[in-house]
């Protein structure tokens, strides 16, 4: 009923530029409106209905409308809601008015519709080009049909240099990647220093885009594409994996039987059990202390290999088609899974008990990287990160998915909005996961792995799904196509807004401390920058003041559409 | 203080964990997703396996009506198990192998050449268990093994011309 | 003498310098992992170091991508020789699922000369700790190509040219109703 | 000529040993870390291989990278020649405390060249960081030997290095503060963790050395396990003497066990804590460098 409660509430105060609206559940919300109406709706959905922002989609629908298509998807985590707005833009003068005034969470999607799709978002503050490098030619972009997934297009200019801002006066610039120890994966930072302090930083990020997206519209089929979201991201990689499978399966109606459901839930757990430890290990090991970097390491091990007997792999599980599951947990399994948990509980709880009345950590960790509440809603950040700020937020319980739904469990929250709280959150969430696994594996079922497909599945139908990934927050938009694969999928890792949230974080502290801020967050750029371009470069990171953010929370109500 | 004392025991506790691998091996799970072996006598050329690889590793090349040839990028094969599951002949086995370090990247390659015995239409049908395996491509293929490309086309082009060299992709 | 005795520590004392240009992460955790006590590396000799002027081997993942060629080159050319390249990963070794897509050169032996290739999606700890012994001449190696016929085969192959010729030609017709 | 074969057997023997302590610490760590650990030899065999390295000079200024790396060696090494080390004092020739002062200064000097001829980014921020710890270290170890020295009333090396921090009458208090104070930063004066702020591999990989491969490396990597063998000597001569009277042989052997102690403190304090910032070390340091100040008031007052 909230879902269709919604649409009336919205109705009332936009009846007259609300075009269709589609309610495939009641937990899925589709509005489409005149692009004109959009900032003005997105305005009252973010700051009216509090709803929190999750990513902007922009589709080239050409050769099946006619027409560009671009969503901007919201949350309602109390209501249980995943909402979409969306409109339709005429195929010569693809424009839509930029709605980041209003969620400046929205930043980085806009600008990322902008060089992919081409939709220009009127009005942006911050045009620089996010995930395009400058070399890259104007007026071609990536995303559209009629670009191949392999053409490499005229006049791309490897040896220009990337165009950085210049950095304010009296600060030295510090690189800081693309390969650096505590990065695994490549990303570029240039520090804005003053002696020791931080004054601030410019992001070049989406350096490890492999064409993912682009690859599933065109080569794939959906059943392969499971195992390339798998592969986003090398430690979430089964959220990918499932989120992906719910978004199809949402889109056509197809429900996974019980038993997959369940298996879902017990490997994104074992995953997010992995995630932690590891999280917590190459903290310490950021901070310098490598023994707790080998005990963290060590007690994940037998997860690993629990995971590679049920699974095969020890990471890339392959866990899902769509409509089920690929592989059983028989009930040696589950005895042996039990006695690994066992065992995990009983050897984290001392070195959680150590942790805590470390003060030695703590002076490294208290107070640093501090993402507070107002922050976390700006830029629409999630997981751990607004777990630690107090914001109660978990996918698995506001969006219950796969076994969520039938298992309990808590969701920790922590006040203190800085790196120690997420370290707290992170190491208490192990032992919710340890539970819920339990829970599963008492409840589990006999029955069938995969729901019986019948017939090819419909196109052009919309499916949404969140799923925890164990930073925040994986989000899988998919519009179902023709030729056994999708039109469109857009993934928003949790990363992609957390780590607007950075640069915030970083500002006015140590050199030092950047590191730790920024592995706070647990950045996965791989997640981050799935998407389907070359280089990608120069993306400046919008900082925005306190006082930006104040103004814009309380800014006046957004131009009239009608203006 | 005490807490570091504290620490210290914590991890003094468990002791040494170190396995001695390489000098001798732990078992490898049954299940384990290793090197896709091919039973040579068993395959029956239907591709199945080329069309449902993500990582399109298996090549298919078909010289004549009597020959079909597969070939195994097994360098960027990513082990995720889906040729062997869509086998309708079973005759793809994941193995247990996963000690395949080499100097070569040519090592890790496997090649099968199968006799096609011809049917009625083209004797190159692969029908899926599932609705969502189905065919992306039928007839002949002719991937560049060469250059390990997997050459796309679509059905619009195949219904054209049978053989045709790297057509860029037209969409659909 | 000394130089000798020098060459010969190489195998023993491998300070690697862990690259990721462009891969999914997976394997880069499997690397740490084989530092970790299960599998301790360090009993060989090996050390992760910080910087590549201090490395004797890289350890590539991922493939290699535009955006970051540049910048593998660059550490690979940082590196003092002797030095040794392994490709960790299907990604490393073979480009992975992304080869052909345009954000994507290939395969990172298309940048930099590679020694050893280590395949897996991730590879094993083991199968890291495997490629290193093969890379120090501990094991031998046991991948080999394979190469299996159903039947020898008097057809004459298939070329190009003969599309459109005559006689002998096998004739090729287009499947209908697909 | 006594004193000149025991200074040179010094350099021998810290040249020999330096290596195998580190060995040892890295069999430690790994057994607080559950895991093997790599053989105790393997210092040697890393200084062997990275001597067979090319040595590519990619710095600022490549004559100074040279220089500072010779510096670097032959300044521990100069120290290890003055200090006693369980035989015959040796330094008495050619040097007293001050000597001593200064020479430990250029120890830390050599690094601040190391970094400012590599020039990278990195390596300047290491070396602004080491130089913001020199500025409180440096003091710190100067006021432990003037505190001995005022103690015994004598710059002489064999004096103050022989448990002269108690040499005065009575409790000596100052000297127990002294030794309280060095044991709290003597992770500090080695560069270990956490303390190890300039090099912090995580933050800085590795700081001023960022830049030096193959023969340099080996001998800045040599002086760095020198300097914990010298630092361990300078130690025990200051605060734990005792022993060096007996029979030769007996002495040398107590002295190594003593300074093995101390490596294996070191190892476990390492292994133990996480890295501090610099601003925090500076202030430990600081509020280590004001009672350091007490304890110089109460030395001149006989305490």
């Amino acid at each position: 009923m909230i879902a269709r409660d919604l649409f009336l509430r919205l109705k009332g105060s936009f009846s007259s530029v609300i075009q269709r609206a589609d309610l495939p559940s009641d937990q899925r919300l589709f509005v489409f409106v005149e692009p004109a109406a959009l900032k003005n709706i997105c305005y009252h959905i973010f700051r009216v209905f509090d709803a929190r922002y999750v990513i902007s989609i922009g589709a080239d629908d050409r050769p099946y409308s006619g027409k560009f298509l671009v969503a901007h998807n919201f949350a309602f985590d109390a209501d249980h809601l995943l909402f979409s707005v969306l409109a339709y833009l005429p195929p010569e003068k693809p424009e839509v008015e930029s709605i980041s005034e209003v969620v400046p969470a929205a930043s980085w999607a806009e600008r990322e519709m902008r060089d992919l799709v081409g939709i220009e978002p009127v009005g942006h503050r911050y045009l620089k080009r996010l995930v395009l490098p400058d070399a890259w030619p104007e007026g071609v972009h990536p995303l559209r049909k009629d670009m191949a997934w392999n053409e490499v297009p005229e006049g791309l200019d490897n040896s220009r240099e990337f165009m950085f801002d210049d950095p304010p006066e009296g600060c030295a610039v510090v690189p800081f990647g693309p390969f650096h120890p505590t990065l695994d994966e490549p990303a570029h930072f240039r520090l804005y220093v003053e002696g020791e302090m931080v004054r601030g930083c410019e992001y070049r990020g989406f350096m490890v885009h492999r064409g993912i997206e682009k690859l599933a519209e065109s080569v794939l089929g959906y059943d392969d594409i499971p195992m390339l979201a798998e592969r986003i991201c090398g430690i979430c990689g089964c959220v990918h994996n499932v989120a992906y499978a719910q978004a199809v399966e949402s889109a056509a109606a197809i429900s996974p039987p019980p038993r997959a459901e369940y298996i879902r839930s017990i490997m994104l757990e074992l995953e997010r059990l992995h995630s932690h430890l590891l999280w917590v290990g190459l903290a310490c090991h950021i901070i310098g202390f490598d023994t707790l970097f080998m005990h963290s390491f060590r007690i994940r091990e037998p997860i690993m290999r629990i995971a590679e007997k049920i699974s095969g792999n020890r990471k890339t599980y392959s866990l899902c088609v769509i409509g089920g599951v690929r592989w059983d947990i028989s009930s040696e399994l589950k005895g042996e899974l039990r006695h690994v948990l066992d065992g995990l509980e009983k050897e984290w709880k001392p070195v959680v008990s150590a942790v805590t009345g470390d003060k030695n950590v703590q002076a490294r960790t208290r107070g640093i990287g501090v993402a507070n509440r107002q922050l976390v809603k700006e830029v629409g950040a999630v997981g751990p990160v607004a777990r630690a700020a107090g914001v109660d937020i978990d996918c698995r319980r506001d969006h219950p998915y796969a076994a969520y739904g039938r298992v309990e469990f808590d969701v920790i929250t922590e006040q203190g909005c800085d790196v120690w709280s997420r370290l707290l959150v992170r190491m208490k969430e192990v032992f919710q996961s340890a539970r819920i696994i339990r829970q599963c594996l008492d409840k589990m079922e006999e029955g069938p792995l995969q729901a019986a497909i019948t017939e090819e599945l419909p196109p052009g139908r919309m499916g949404l799904a969140s799923v925890e990934a164990p930073r925040g927050e994986s989000h899988h938009f998919v519009i179902t196509g023709e030729n056994n694969r999708p039109r469109r999928w857009r993934v928003r890792a949790p990363t992609y807004q957390n780590l607007q949230a950075v640069p915030m974080m970083i500002k006015d502290q140590r050199i030092a401390d950047m590191t730790i801020s920024l592995g706070s967050i647990d950045p996965c750029f791989s997640c981050t920058d799935r998407l389907e371009t070359i280089e990608v470069r120069s993306g400046t990171v919008r900082l925005w003041t306190q006082e930006e953010l104040l103004q814009a929370a309380r800014s006046k109500k957004p131009g009239n559409s009608g203006e | 203080m005490l807490n570091k004392i504290k620490e210290a025991i914590v991890c003094l506790r468990p002791g040494r964990v170190t396995l001695p691998y390489p000098a001798q091996a732990e078992p490898v799970p049954e299940n384990f997703r290793g090197v896709p072996r091919w039973d040579g006598e068993k395959c029956i050329g239907c591709a199945g396996c080329a069309n449902n690889c993500s990582a399109r590793a298996i090549l298919v090349l078909d010289p004549c009506q009597e020959l079909r040839i597969l070939q195994y990028i097994g360098s960027r094969c990513t082990y995720c198990g889906r040729c062997a599951e869509v086998c309708p002949e079973k005759a793809i086995v994941m193995s247990n192998e996963f000690e395949m370090a080499t100097a070569e990247a040519s090592d890790l390659q496997q090649r099968l050449d199968i006799f096609m015995s011809t049917c009625q239409r083209c004797g190159r049908c692969f029908k899926g268990a599932a609705v969502l395996e189905g065919l992306k491509m039928s007839g002949y293929r002719s991937d560049e093994v060469g250059s390990g490309r997997w050459v796309y086309r679509s059905r619009a082009l195949l219904e054209g011309d049978a053989v045709v060299d790297d057509i860029p992709i037209e969409l659909d | 003498m000394l130089e000798s005795l020098c060459a010969q520590m190489f195998g023993r004392s491998l300070w690697v310098y862990h690259a990721n240009s462009g891969g999914c992460n997976g394997c880069d955790i499997e690397v740490l992992n084989v530092l970790t006590p299960y599998y301790d590396v360090e009993r060989f000799g090996i050390k992760l170091v910080g910087s590549p002027r201090h490395a004797d081997a890289m350890l590539c993942q991922g493939p290699a991508l535009r955006a970051t060629a540049d910048a593998l080159r660059r550490a690979y050319d940082a590196m003092p020789a002797p030095k040794l390249v392994f490709a960790i990963g299907s990604c490393a070794c073979g480009g992975g699922m992304w080869y052909d897509s345009y954000a994507v050169l290939g395969p990172v032996g298309k940048v930099i000369p590679v020694n050893f290739y280590v395949p897996g999606c991730p590879p094993r700890p083991e199968a890291i700790i495997y490629g290193v012994a093969v890379a120090v001449g501990l094991v031998d190696k046991k991948a080999a190509p394979v190469r299996f016929k159903q039947a020898e085969f008097p057809i004459p192959l298939y070329h190009p040219d003969r599309l459109h010729g005559e006689g002998e030609l096998v004739i090729y017709e287009s499947p209908k109703g697909v | 000529m006594a004193n000149v074969a025991a200074g040179l057997l010094n350099v021998l023997m810290v040249l020999l040993v330096a290596p195998l302590f580190q060995g040892i610490q890295r069999k430690i760590t790994a057994r607080i870390q559950a895991r093997q650990g790599p053989p105790i030899w393997q210092p040697y065999f890393d200084l062997l291989k990275l001597l067979g390295k090319e040595d590519i000079e990619a710095g600022t200024v490549p004559a100074m990278q040279r220089f500072a790396a010779y510096l670097s060696l032959a300044a521990v090494l100069t120290v290890a020649f003055l200090v006693p080390m369980g035989t015959a004092v040796p330094g008495a020739l050619v040097g007293d405390a001050i000597l001593l002062i200064y020479l430990l200064t250029l120890m830390g000097i050599c690094n601040l060249l190391a970094g400012l001829a590599a020039g990278s980014a990195y390596s300047l921020v290491g070396i602004s960081r080491e130089m913001m710890s020199m500025v409180v270290l440096e003091p710190l170890f100067a006021i432990a030997v003037i505190v001995g020295a005022l103690h015994a009333h004598s710059l002489r090396l064999e004096i103050v290095l022989n448990g002269s921090a108690y040499s005065g009458t009575g409790v000596p208090w100052s000297g127990i503060v002294m030794l309280g104070l060095m044991l709290l930063s003597f992770q500090a004066f080695v560069q270990r963790v956490p303390f190890d702020i300039s090099e912090a591999e995580t933050e800085l990989m590795e700081g001023p050395l960022m830049e030096y491969s193959g023969p340099k490396l080996a001998l800045f990597k040599y002086a760095q396990m020198a300097k914990l063998v010298v630092y361990s000597a300078l130690f025990i001569g200051l605060f734990i003497p005792w022993g060096e009277t007996l029979h030769p042989p007996l002495a040398l052997l107590l002295f190594w066990l003593k300074s093995l102690a101390l490596v294996l403190l070191v190892a476990v304090v390492a292994a133990t804590h996480a890295r501090y910032r610099i601003d925090q070390a500076v202030r430990y340091f600081a509020a280590m460098m004001i009672a350091s100040l007490g304890a110089l008031v109460l030395a001149a007052y006989g305490y």
